[in-house]
């Protein structure tokens, strides 16, 4: 596979980019794997590109009902951080954003991850006892986090409206500079093309339509391209993950729901960070290309439909303009909807199964992209030892027996 | 009069002239008139930059579907970018200008990047920019960042005021040409209840720039007439300037009305609407656009769409230039050649790729004089800023070359037509599917999932005759389904019909050179700079799908959302592809269909509106007295009276000391209020509450926790027993509304058979909180006839009595720890009930305190707020109230999660008092807590503190926090490490004052 | 002195804007608008099994009028009107300071079935909108289809009016409508609805 | 925004209701007789079907009564409306 550089695009450029390769091959199923990942989006394409350089494991195929990043990873609102509250999710969520620093490079293919900071708002004083609470332990888990105050949030992004007459002032803030955002297609798109160059397959357009199991054991596949066999399976369907468990026949304690974001028209750039409030229930960044990237919570129903409901999209616009006044004369571009599996305790499952050699990432609620790259990691090592990494021991499906949740609710009421 | 206007002709208003600024330079116009109109009548087709390349770009389209005319208009707070120059209608005054242009739109600095075009390709970015790691934050994304975007971001407060209104209809009709005009009056003549909108000023859509007649007259009569008639139906709402942008389910429908914005800026009142419509069934009229043919250098100003140069020259008598050519591969723009060379262009000939001409609209336009050069196609173009001369050669047979001889052609506009694509926009959003007909060479409905049906242009039915009849035919099935009988069926109005030739889809035109190489580019997205070869390249990469295809080369995801490019570029891909258009797909169209402001969207959720603030009845006592208020839900509550400049501590302090020396008053309206009754009140309490109520005696009152099913303390507060059947249960400000939730899903669902009636009664009482050794005293004096003794009036008890004169509930209760009184009176009393409270109060130092001072002194005493000590992760035991759960009680919400094997653990995080080695140092709320000393991350963290103060009672500082194996750790010494500071603190029980509660006993 | 205002008096009743028109009369008008805050009626929250004929008898008899058990539908006694607020809920709205003697009525006729009566009096504000315009002041904020044919005289709703529930019935056919919102809600109510009328002027 | 027919009140807008999860789910009778593992069943594990869903909804805005709706979670239509607590699952699908 051709290197990209400057070099490699001036050189293309004199013969017209004909002799770009393909960024990754059109597999054609064999008949069986090593393992086989259902799922080719940023999840299931980091189990694999991990399965591959971290394990060795390259007979690996990842198989998608359709093209590969269209579910969450080319829907989500980008926003990468690892500022959670709890131990478990801070040292999982920090090693997926440990990884993206290096992703660009370690996958020769520019993710543009933009370490803009990422700033949650606090607008009452619960919110700000919360705030201190989780800047404390992240610091104390060895992860960037600083408290500002309201001056210092509007030395950091000075078009929000910070005045004490708004009708939820802000009162502060907490920062974690080393969040952003990236491109979420070009994460997909680069490891798919870092994946199938080590020899994984991606097979796309080939929906699962059955897990086949043989005494308790996983033994293959069946898609819309036949059956295909695998001594083990990963299962990273975020939004479908409960469809497939039922394929495997086992349930879940997942519920799926809509989420929805909205882009504006481009403007020059206008906001240089990541702003997320969970008070008045809106977080806003600026992409590349100039658009405000705008999401909020979840749609209350469970829903497969990629839709959600209007009225989400009227609140956000509320929201949107109390932190951000000068935003009013700003036009939705699109909007758009996807799926998300939301756990009761808003934390994953990254997990051995009650089938053996069947092992299912879910679980992530709205904020899987941020954990892509980690995700992938621990998923691949839990696949490829048959044991849990210890950084996704704790979010296996056990807890929910012991009640030993990851309760990351409590302390945001939007978990991204 | 402007160079290019006509004389005469179209619906502007010659004798209303209108003064507008473009780039600074001042132009005429008239009402009526388009920027983009007036601008063309001024000769101005130069109108912006392109994104990428910075290449000259001009008007292109005559409405909605504009890629390239962009401007910023006015300043100020009225400043709005990234405005279609087609649907700004003129007003006196306005001012735009060009986006992504500096110095100027004429000359360019930005045009530099055309010399490295061929770096930047499809995706280039994906591909460099990598090294050094550090240079992509400093280096490369801002100047990326800063070169995106054209327009600039508002940077004032907007002035304007936006509304929202819900509608229900029978039926709704999107658009009012001649289709969404026929549905609406069979729908009315059916007395249905009609909706009529359409995002033009004026109804008639394609029909106003029609010049043939219709029933013998001419078709904006026609339109005129039709108008006139639905308005007599007094259940027809036509709504100009109104653009129906969303569909969504169960018919579900969002439109965004312009209602001032036409008149120009700082006009007062609603400047724009958001309607929210129900309606039973949806007629979409939406009509089509037409694509542009992809040719070399086609992206050049002056050439525009065909029917766009038509809608100039026939609805605003505007030229779009004196000497044009047509090209074509469809006979739609020979109607437009025919129209431009009746009003005064020279047209010096009609391109037709199709081999031949000889179908009656070819005759029609050989009869009026027009030259026709069939098989043939524009090779190339002459002009940068504006089109010069056009090169014209013969086209091969496949389509693929062109070859022969060129012959050129000296022009100042090109009208070019691809063909028609049906705006199937909101068709798409409403989930209903598409087919691709091979013979009109586009996508037409296919399969409907909502209550909708598709009629005219955006059915795929693009001549006039069919579109009248498929509206009516729409306009009738529509009002049938819902149940009503349409009117007798009338003639339909007569055209003149000419039996169109078929389209020859040509989706790449062949230049000199092959497509990507050689300067020229084939444009198909010209706002995104997206061409031809960069769909080639996408796919040769392996960017097939179409999604890929779309976010890869970023086509058709401009502000304009493809849609004059969409179908070229999946064409193209599928041609790449060698693979048919409909297995290569098509994209699905996401709402809006034209973009809406947020200020629209946020409607009059702004300023003091964005949410309710509930107040309570003393509010105005409160702010009065200049208290600081907390935000606590949607609740503002008091949360210190600062006196003379005041500190929060110092008048907290002050607050404090006021309370446990003497006595003071605190407003507790907010807390939530359920009034329970019926025979089964207690046993429903047994089951809700951690502890036991029935043997609660009457006019007694005791605390309860709440847990969810998993465990979890969910809400805590005190039940008052009323009569035998009869309880008052209070929450926590906070989760009023949730805990009524709970509990009537818990009595309708899961125990329908126990007889219970719940009715909230927050609102309907106002609760004045005396607290402190004097509140007997106090109380004593504003209702002299109440016993207030110990015995007669115990703590935990209820007495009804006299205060002040109001008939009141007095529930003798502390949160506080010191003796206390909590008066209830209806809310509508409330204010006179505090007045005269503060009228007796005065002798006795009475000090109003805040929600603040309420926390410490809760804190000293070791009480617990939900929300602060608990987080949705600690059990009863967690708190060490072991005591309140019941361990007789065979089952009650929670208890058995208690026995999960996490849940049992007896090493769990538990509350416990903390004191700071050094008094003075007041621990932050939300500081982590550890075993070591040595605070150097990474460390393992112990818990955290949940509620630290200062206690001016005590002369030092207090705090509880939840820390692992609390329990045990009794008396040791754990430290709190801050960054700055390590505090060490004893652990202690989390009781710091009048442990044996001598205090609210007494 | 100090006793003379230690005594609130006990028949006044502040309405929920009080702190807005200190003392003042709460009323504005928009054109052919007008909100006004009503006097606070008596309100009495019911609840009891309509299909148990001796519920329904003995609440029929104190108050003079059928218990409607058509849903949104108002019934008027004497000086009462009795509004459905769902299958075994009702609010009873009395003249001013009437709601005692009234609740002991119901409470004694009553005795011995299954049913709960509450003095919600304090609960809810009332105002009243009028005036051509009115429907779609509502609609504004409203999703309840309020067409004639839909939503009449004698009907009410319990709904959302903006982000504050209401209790919502139509008076006359000018048409007027009684907005209840909760009272913490009151001041919100009306300054969305004067916010909404504003473009009636 | 959905339309949902309240079966007391009649069809209103989603934003009056509130939703409650999977329709039929009884809380067990004796919750001490389970194992963890089936009080873990009920606690949080939820058959999420994509297609027909029966499920809780509140009219929360209107007159807090509980009923259950059969929605397709694809399309998000609603084909049943109904009271009452425990109806079979299976039936009228």
């Amino acid at each position: 596979m051709g290197s990209y550089s400057v070099f490699a695009l001036v050189k293309n450029a004199f013969s017209h980019h004909a002799g770009w390769e393909r960024a990754w091959r059109d597999a054609a199923p064999k008949a069986e794997y090593d393992v086989v990942i259902i799922g080719a989006g940023g999840h299931g394409l980091a189990t694999a590109y991990y399965l591959a350089k971290e394990h060795g494991i390259t007979n690996v195929a990842v198989i998608e009902k359709g093209w590969l990043g269209g579910g969450n990873t080319g829907r989500n609102t980008t926003i990468i951080r690892s500022n959670y509250l709890w131990d478990e999710s801070a040292a999982l969520y920090e090693k997926s954003l440990q990884l993206y620093e290096g992703l660009s490079q370690d996958l020769n293919y520019n993710i543009m991850f933009s370490q803009r900071g990422v700033l949650n708002l606090a607008h009452n004083l619960s919110d700000v006892r919360e705030a201190q609470r989780r800047t404390n332990a992240l610091r104390l888990n060895g992860i960037d986090s600083e408290w500002l105050d309201a001056e210092g949030v509007r030395e950091f992004c000075p078009i929000l409206d910070i005045s004490r007459t708004a009708r939820y002032p802000v009162l502060g803030g907490t920062l974690q500079r080393r969040g952003g955002t990236a491109r979420h297609d070009a994460v997909a798109w680069g490891l798919a093309r870092a994946a199938s160059a080590r020899g994984v397959d991606i097979i796309q357009n080939c929906e699962v339509t059955g897990i086949r199991r043989a005494g308790g054991k996983v033994v293959g596949v069946e898609t819309a391209k036949g059956f295909i066999g695998a001594k083990k399976v990963g299962i990273v369907t975020a939004g479908h993950s409960s469809v497939l468990a039922q394929m495997a026949g086992f349930r879940l304690p997942i519920e799926s729901h809509p989420l929805q974001a909205l882009v504006s028209e481009p403007v020059k750039p206008v906001i240089d960070c990541v702003v997320m409030s969970n008070a008045v229930h809106v977080y806003v960044s600026q992409s590349d290309k100039g658009e405000l990237v705008i999401g909020a919570g979840i749609d209350t129903f469970t829903g497969y439909g990629q839709r959600g409901s209007f009225h989400m999209i009227e609140h956000q616009m509320g929201a949107l303009l109390e932190l951000f006044p000068v935003f009013s004369r700003l036009r939705m571009l699109r909007q758009w909807g996807g799926i998300v599996d939301v756990c009761p305790d808003a934390s994953p499952i990254i997990s051995k199964t009650p089938v053996d050699n069947l092992f299912i990432n879910c679980g992530w609620g709205t904020g899987g992209f941020k954990a892509t790259p980690g995700s992938g990691f621990v998923f691949a090592h839990t696949i490829a030892t048959g044991e849990p990494h210890p950084l996704n021991a704790p979010f296996a499906l056990d807890r929910f027996t012991t009640g030993h949740l990851i309760d990351e609710h409590g302390a945001a009421a939007v978990a991204h | 009069m402007a160079e290019f206007r006509n004389s005469s002709g179209g619906r502007i208003d010659r004798a209303r002239p209108l003064t507008f600024r473009f780039n600074g330079k001042r132009y005429q116009g008239f009402s009526g008139d388009t920027l983009a109109s007036a601008l063309l009548a001024n000769g101005v087709h130069l109108v912006g930059r392109s994104f990428k390349y910075h290449r000259p770009r001009g008007i292109v389209t005559a409405g909605a579907e504009e890629p390239n005319a962009l401007v910023q208009l006015e300043t100020g707070g009225y400043f709005e970018p990234n405005l279609r120059a087609t649907q700004v209608e003129l007003y006196d005054g306005l001012t735009a200008s060009s986006q992504n242009a500096w110095p100027s739109v004429d000359f360019d600095i930005g045009a530099i990047n055309g010399f490295f075009s061929k770096l930047f390709v499809a995706g280039f970015y994906y591909k460099t920019f990598m090294h050094p790691r550090s240079f992509w934050m400093r280096v490369y994304e801002p100047i990326i960042r800063r070169a995106a975007a054209g327009a600039r971001a508002p940077s004032e407060a907007d002035p304007d005021t936006y509304d929202k209104m819900h509608a229900h209809c029978d039926v709704l009709v999107a658009g009012a040409g001649p289709a969404g005009l026929m549905a609406a009056l069979e729908a009315a003549k059916a007395g249905a209840r009609v909706i009529v909108a359409d995002e033009q000023a004026e109804f008639g859509g394609s029909l106003l720039g029609e010049t043939s007649g219709i029933d013998g007259i001419p078709a904006a009569q026609w339109v005129e007439k039709m108008r006139a008639d639905l308005a007599a139906f007094p259940e027809v709402r036509l709504l100009p300037r109104t653009t129906v942008t969303g569909y969504y389910d169960h018919n579900y429908l969002i439109m965004a009305e312009r209602k001032t914005d036409h008149l120009g800026r700082g006009m007062g009142g609603v400047r724009q609407r958001l309607w929210k419509v129900r309606a039973k069934r949806v007629v979409l009229a939406t009509g089509a656009h037409e694509r542009p043919l992809v040719f070399a250098d086609n992206d050049r100003p002056g050439i525009m769409l065909a029917g766009a140069a038509r809608a100039y020259v026939n609805r605003y008598g505007v030229k779009p230039g004196n000497t044009g050519v047509v090209f074509t591969n469809n006979d739609s723009a020979y109607e437009a050649a025919i129209d431009l060379a009746k009003t005064g262009c020279r047209i010096e000939a009609i391109i037709d790729v199709r081999p031949q001409a000889t179908g009656a609209m070819a005759q029609k336009a050989r009869a009026a004089g027009l030259r026709i050069i069939c098989g043939a196609a524009i090779a190339g173009v002459e002009g940068a800023k504006r089109v010069k001369a056009v090169e014209i050669a013969p086209l091969s047979s496949d389509g693929e070359t062109v070859g022969g001889p060129v012959k050129r052609i000296e022009c100042d506009f090109v009208a070019v037509s691809g063909g028609w694509t049906p705006a199937v926009h909101l068709l798409s959003q409403s989930g209903g599917k598409l087919r691709f007909d091979e013979a009109k060479a586009c996508f037409v409905p296919n399969v409907s999932v909502q209550a909708e049906t598709s009629a005219g242009a955006c059915n795929g039915t693009l001549f006039l005759e069919g579109a009248l009849e498929e509206g009516a035919k729409a306009g009738r099935a529509a009002v049938e389904a819902v149940g009503l009988m349409p009117a007798q069926e009338s003639a339909l109005p007569k055209v003149e019909t000419v039996e169109a030739a078929p389209i020859h889809a040509l989706w790449i035109v062949p230049g000199k050179k092959p497509v990507g190489h050689g300067k020229a580019k084939h444009f198909v997205d010209a706002q995104n700079d997206v061409t031809a070869a960069d769909i080639m390249l996408a796919s040769r990469e392996g960017y097939r799908s179409v999604e890929h295809l779309k976010r890869y080369t970023t086509t058709g995801m401009g502000t304009d959302q493809g849609k004059t490019s969409n179908v070229n570029a999946l064409a193209i891909l599928s041609r790449t592809l060698s693979s048919p258009i409909p297995s290569v797909g098509t994209t699905t169209f996401r709402p809006p269909y034209t973009p809406v402001t947020y200020g629209t969207l946020a409607g009059r959720d702004v300023g003091e509106l964005s949410d309710v603030a509930r107040v309570t009845p003393m509010h105005g006592w409160h702010v009065a007295r200049g208290a600081v208020f907390e935000d606590v839900g949607q609740w503002k509550r008091p949360w210190y009276y600062p006196k003379d400049g005041e500190s929060l501590r110092e008048a907290v302090n002050r607050e404090c000391l006021a309370v446990r020396n003497g006595v003071g008053i605190l407003d507790a309206s907010t807390l939530g209020k359920i009034d329970i009754q019926g025979p089964d009140a207690a046993e429903f309490l047994n089951r809700v509450y951690t502890n036991a109520w029935s043997k609660l005696g009457i006019g007694r009152c005791r605390y309860g926790i709440m847990c969810k099913e998993d465990g979890m303390v969910f809400d805590d507060g005190v039940t008052t027993r009323l009569g035998e059947n009869h309880f008052l249960m209070t929450t926590t400000t906070g989760n009023a509304a949730a805990v009524l939730d709970r509990l009537e899903d818990y009595l309708q669902t899961e125990w329908p058979d126990l007889k219970v009636y719940l009715t909230s009664v927050t609102e309907h009482w106002a609760t004045a909180s005396i607290a402190g050794p004097k509140a007997r005293e106090l109380v004593g004096e504003l209702a002299p006839d109440l016993d207030l003794s110990n015995d007669a009036f115990p703590f935990m008890s209820m007495k009804e009595a006299t205060v002040a004169g109001l008939a009141a509930r007095i529930y003798r209760i502390s949160f506080t720890g010191e003796l206390s009184y909590e008066i209830n009176v209806p809310a509508y009393q409330g204010m006179a009930l505090w007045e005269a409270i503060f009228a007796a109060g005065e002798t006795h130092g009475l000090t109003p305190y805040g929600t603040e001072t309420m926390h410490v002194l809760r804190a000293e005493k070791g009480f617990i707020i939900v929300g602060q000590e608990t987080d949705g992760t600690v059990t009863p035991f967690d708190l060490g109230m072991d005591w309140i759960v019941s361990t007789k009680k065979p089952d009650f919400v929670g208890k058995r999660s208690f026995s999960r094997p996490d849940t049992a653990r007896t090493d769990r995080k538990q509350l416990v008092g903390l004191l700071t080695e050094d008094p003075e140092e007041v621990l932050p709320e939300g500081a982590q807590i550890t075993a070591d000393a040595d605070g150097t991350p990474p460390m393992p963290m112990l818990g955290h503190v949940t509620s630290s103060y200062w206690s001016a009672t005590l002369g030092r500082s207090i705090a509880m926090a939840l820390i692992a194996d609390g329990g045990n750790r009794q008396d040791t010494t754990v430290h709190a490490p801050l960054g700055v500071k390590t505090l060490a603190c004893k652990v202690v029980k989390p009781v710091f004052f009048d442990s044996e509660g001598a205090r609210l006993n007494g | 002195m100090a006793d003379a205002m230690m005594t609130a008096d006990a028949g006044e009743r502040a309405g929920a804007l009080s702190r807005l028109f200190q003392g003042g009369e709460a009323s504005t008008t928009a054109g052919p608008l007008t909100l006004s805050e009503m006097p606070v009626p008596g309100q009495i929250n019911l609840r009891g099994n309509p299909s148990d004929a001796a519920f329904a008898e003995a609440v029929a008899k104190v108050l003079g009028c059928r218990l409607p058990v058509a849903a949104n539908t108002v019934e008027k006694g004497g000086d009462f009107s009795l509004l459905w607020l769902g299958p075994d809920e009702w609010l009873v709205l009395t003249a001013p300071g009437a709601e005692a003697e009234l609740s002991a009525g119901l409470v004694e006729a009553l005795a011995g079935q299954h049913f709960a009566i509450t003095d919600v009096t304090g609960n809810r504000a009332l105002f009243r909108l009028s005036g051509t315009p009115a429907r779609e002041v509502l609609a504004k904020g409203c999703s309840l289809d309020l067409h004639p044919s839909r939503f009449a005289t004698g009907q009410c709703a319990q709904t959302l009016l903006a982000r504050s529930g209401i209790i919502l019935s139509q008076v006359d056919d000018a048409p007027s409508y009684d907005i209840l919102p909760r009272r913490s809600f009151a001041e919100y109510t009306w300054r969305w609805l004067e916010d909404a009328m504003a473009e009636y002027r | 925004m959905l339309l949902i027919e309240c079966p007391w009140c009649g069809p209103r807008d989603e934003i009056e209701f509130a939703y409650g999860g999977e329709a039929h789910i009884a809380r067990p009778a004796d919750p001490s007789k389970l194992s963890d593992a089936e009080w873990a069943e009920f606690l949080f594990f939820r058959s999420n079907p994509k297609g027909a869903h029966r499920e809780r909804w509140v009219h929360a805005a209107g007159c807090r009564r509980w009923f259950n709706v059969e929605r397709d979670t694809v399309s998000y239509r609603i084909s049943r409306v109904y009271t009452g607590a425990c109806e079979p699952v299976g039936e009228g699908q």
